[in-house]
């Protein structure tokens, strides 16, 4: 079994989700209010007021052919705002 | 400037807890004002704006020939601002962020204007509700120059993916979160005001009484935010800093020329200077960083706030309103 | 039903908002008001609503007999109609689902009696403040109807685990946080009016001065979360959809005929036949997934707040009104 | 004590709230006021109470004998009180446990203050606006000596990384985030009374009218913290228990002695005897995490919380209004 | 060392923290306010003002045999209301 | 790829911020309001109205070199008020 995490803009948060469930996931947990900084932005808290959105940070645990089948299209909704993805191992309990 | 305009408006409520806030951060106090708690405020903001504003346009009978040609120069103005500062932007700046930056002049800050009717009040001077009017409908339009722009003198190679459509670009002018709550309890306002005014009555203290007070709770966090978003600025490089300072001015300026050719009346010509001067952190920002994900977000967002907005809620008021007290003949009634 | 009761709700501010906080999720306009933000709204208003109830309570003497008589009747109400409603469920669903969903229109909604008191004002009808007491009183019964028939007709071979003791069917009853705070503030309310007067008045700005607007306020959050709700509602199927539109119109005549052979007056009657019609989306649903994990929360959800909640609201209320007047004769004091 | 006093202080508003905050964690109930929304209400009181008590200085003129002598020693008492109290935790705890709960009990609580003048106003009893100012000048001398304390009677071997620097300690005392909006508050409330009496009008709806119904909102909430809070107090040991009921009424003790040789007023009096036994739960547990991460913050923060704030609350402001009825005479205007 | 991550309704927040100090695990984290949808049921951010509950996500880092002591514990109250578990490797900085 | 997961006191947030600058982190992510306990001390959600503060998590991928390099620096961070630094493996997607 596969951890995915993926982390990136709220205003993205449809799109992704939207992917999840195209791949048929089992699941998948979210939490919001994330702030961060990348290679090129940073995501403070004010911009939740503004209107800017912080990010989102995405958690799956799903079979690594699921995952296969999510790649292209999640980099691409990531290429647009930016964001961050990675794969580890885990084991159901 | 008039100094005794400049220490009644550093005196106020307002601008007194924007300053501690300022302090606070430059003293390192852990003062903290923890999300989502500034979006209750700003939210509340917005819904009590509009729905006064709405109020205020029933009660001064819309459709006469003044209030007509105010608006219309309002938006006039929201055009024309984001098109002179996107030539001065392009000086130093790529496409896409000259376009938001000066989308952001071209709209306005619903919170400095609110601040300038308050100074407005104290110092006995009225203006008409329709003025709110002018606010909602200067939102958007600079959005939709700044997109156009963007459309239009954004670089060939531009990905597809990020091609402007013109619904996306309506959408992002006037369903924007904030630019549609104001102009939604606006006309809630207006139409609860023309059917149902014992209902007018009954929001009364929700939407009047507490307002001055949320007010100052939001400029104690205005104050945080702007000043936290300093270090930031010094990044941006100086051109952008004076820009964020220059431009009100300039603004105001062409505001003011513009108030007395329409031959407003003090208290309105006032908060139509203020409007032109003012720059937006919501609804702005927000579309921009939707649609043109190419700018960087900290420029746009670092100038508005932690520099255009503490200067013309502190040094602009009392400037435009001196501005206006040396070119707008007082109205005799 | 009246044309002019429809477009006196429709156009009072708290319908308003609700319906712009629709259309915000239907433009897919990015307006949000995030958690907990809804939270405070709510319990403010269940914190409110049971302060003034309490008050209303004490001040009209607790002890008469029609006062009794209505209270009784609405508990029995509040027994009854779930029953009725886990008849019908049964046809389509399984007695996990059918008694989850039937508890929910047993119980009632706060926000639809308090929005049925403001149109019961705006028609300058008026009506007794132990009617507040009604409404508390209808929370808990159908939440214990419920769990009882889950513990009874559930199918032999359900875990142990999840037995229903009587002492958690209790506590999930009445010790469920929405029907503990609305209880709780009534019967402080009632002490303080009784003991202690002035504290009333302290009270008064906070508790029913701004009551309306934050009314309002919560009420676009509400348009947004039902109409977020509504896809869901799709997928439910069209008995489930029919149901959550006939049970609260099946519920209201129930209640119009039982209000008239108590003799209710008008003002009395209306809000008893609303407490009927309405349905609970904080109190049972939050105890039926506590103690009944086998149903769906997704059913009993989305038919409260995505439909029978805006019915009621928008078309409901003057419908009850109709209904009452022409069943329940004009009081003459 | 006087059984009367105590049963009107009961049935305050303020005080139910608070009893039926507790009642909900000891039944279980899932009543929840979830984060960040107590940040909000404690914030809005800091910040009400500030403005409040600066226009209470204003109006009663600073600068006369009486007000000079209150104010100095209340600075005193929040000086010497932790002293003693460190000698008295000394014989069961380490120097930085000593130090962090004696601050906590030198210095003041501000629900604590509010919930004893509206029991004052129930009486009908006035005191003077300047006591606020004893409230703001008492929070910090106590987190000073607290730290002074840990820096001068610390072990040797404590860590460099955590010495004490006089600006770090300076820095806690006085730029703590509660401390900083109370007196900047003040300050604000103030300059505004004096310069704007208009201003002070506008912010009156919300500073003063919700307020006391914004107080019942978070003592619920303080109820409940408090109940969740008592379990870890179980695990601090009856000598802290003891130290917990008693350490007040030795302070208040001292308070009424202090204040019948300055010859204050029944109003004032109390006030003052309730800030000395009152301890704080915010300013000071604050500023001892930051500094002395040695102390175990489930002491200070469970005793103010879980034991002494309930108890000034429910039984500690009728027994020190008992007190000053006895030691002070009765002032004749 | 490990890493145990748990989501699960906030309703069981207090039951799993029993189980975890029972187990006598080093520490652990808990984050309130994750949405999420698994096989069965989608958890939303209006359930916490209905007073449904949002979910919580407990991260654990503790040694296999702590996880070990605790599996059966845990999987049956998880199996109440649903919710995941998953382990994967940890090394301490 | 690494993954550096960090909790700590909110109020050490910019100590460690500054940390992972200095090293050239190429990002992180900061979830703030997480609670929990650790061998000592226990952070509770009202310590966050009290002014106590609650934890943050800290998430940054990166290479382990950056890790080795910021190690002594976060050790000694973490040591003042706790806190927990777990490495892990991870994969971009
Ligand atoms: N190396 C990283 N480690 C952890 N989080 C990251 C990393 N890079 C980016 N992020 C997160 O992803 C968000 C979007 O990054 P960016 O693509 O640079 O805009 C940031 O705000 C961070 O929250
Ligand atoms: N495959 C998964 N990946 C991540 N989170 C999950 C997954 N399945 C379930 N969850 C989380 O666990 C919660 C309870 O799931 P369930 O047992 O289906 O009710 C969901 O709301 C999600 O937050
Ligand atoms: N073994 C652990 N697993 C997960 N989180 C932990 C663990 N130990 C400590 N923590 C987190 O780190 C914080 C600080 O721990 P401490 O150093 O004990 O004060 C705690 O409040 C927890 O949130
Ligand atoms: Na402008
Ligand atoms: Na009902
Ligand atoms: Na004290």
């Amino acid at each position: 079994m596969k951890r995915l995490d993926l982390i990136f803009s709220e205003r993205e948060l449809q799109a992704i989700l939207n992917t999840l469930e195209n791949a048929n996931v089992p699941g998948y947990t979210v939490m919001k209010h994330a702030t961060g900084r990348g290679p090129e932005r940073v995501v403070t808290e004010d911009m939740e007021f503004t209107g800017l959105g912080a990010n989102a940070h995405v958690i799956v645990f799903c079979e690594q052919e699921i995952i296969d089948k999510m790649r292209d299209e999640i980099r691409s909704v990531l290429s647009y705002y930016g964001g961050v993805a990675y794969i580890s191992e885990a084991t159901p309990l | 400037m008039d100094l005794s305009l400049l220490l009644q408006n550093i005196f106020a409520p307002t601008v007194l807890f924007f300053f501690i806030g300022v302090i606070a951060v430059f003293c390192k106090s852990d003062l903290e004002i923890p999300a989502p708690l500034p979006k209750l405020f700003s939210l509340y903001l917005l819904l009590a704006i509009g729905f006064k504003g709405g109020i205020g346009i029933q009660e001064s009978g819309i459709l006469n020939n003044q209030v007509l040609l105010t608006l219309s120069a309002a938006i006039l103005m929201s055009l024309l601002i984001p098109l002179l500062g996107f030539i001065i932007l392009r000086l130093k700046f790529n496409v896409f962020n000259s376009a938001a930056i000066a989308a952001s002049y071209g709209s306005i800050s619903a919170v400095t204007f609110i601040t300038a009717e308050s100074f407005l009040a104290s110092q006995n001077i009225v203006a008409d509700g329709f003025m709110v009017g002018a606010l909602a409908l200067m939102e958007s339009p600079a959005i939709l120059v700044g997109l156009l722009l963007v459309r239009f003198a954004a670089p060939k190679d531009r990905p597809g993916s990020r091609k402007l459509h013109l619904s996306s670009i309506l959408h992002e002018s006037f369903l924007n979160g904030s630019v549609y709550l104001l102009i939604t309890s606006l006309i809630i306002g207006f139409l609860t005001s023309l059917s149902n005014p014992s209902a007018v009555e009954k929001m009364y203290p929700f939407t009047h009484s507490i307002f001055y007070g949320v007010e100052c709770f939001f400029l104690l966090d205005m104050g945080m935010v702007a000043a936290q978003r300093l270090p930031s600025l010094k990044k941006a490089g100086s051109f952008l800093i004076g820009f964020a300072i220059l431009m009100p001015i300039f603004n105001s300026i062409i505001g003011v020329l513009v108030a007395r050719s329409l031959s407003l009346e003090t208290g309105n010509a006032f908060l139509f200077v203020v409007l032109c001067a003012s720059a937006s952190y919501l609804a702005v920002p927000a579309a921009m960083r939707m649609t043109v994900p190419e700018a960087r977000s900290s420029y746009y967002i670092s100038t508005t706030l932690g520099l255009t907005f503490p200067f013309n809620i502190v040094l602009g008021i009392p400037l435009y309103m001196s501005l206006v007290n040396k070119f707008i003949p007082i109205s005799t009634f």
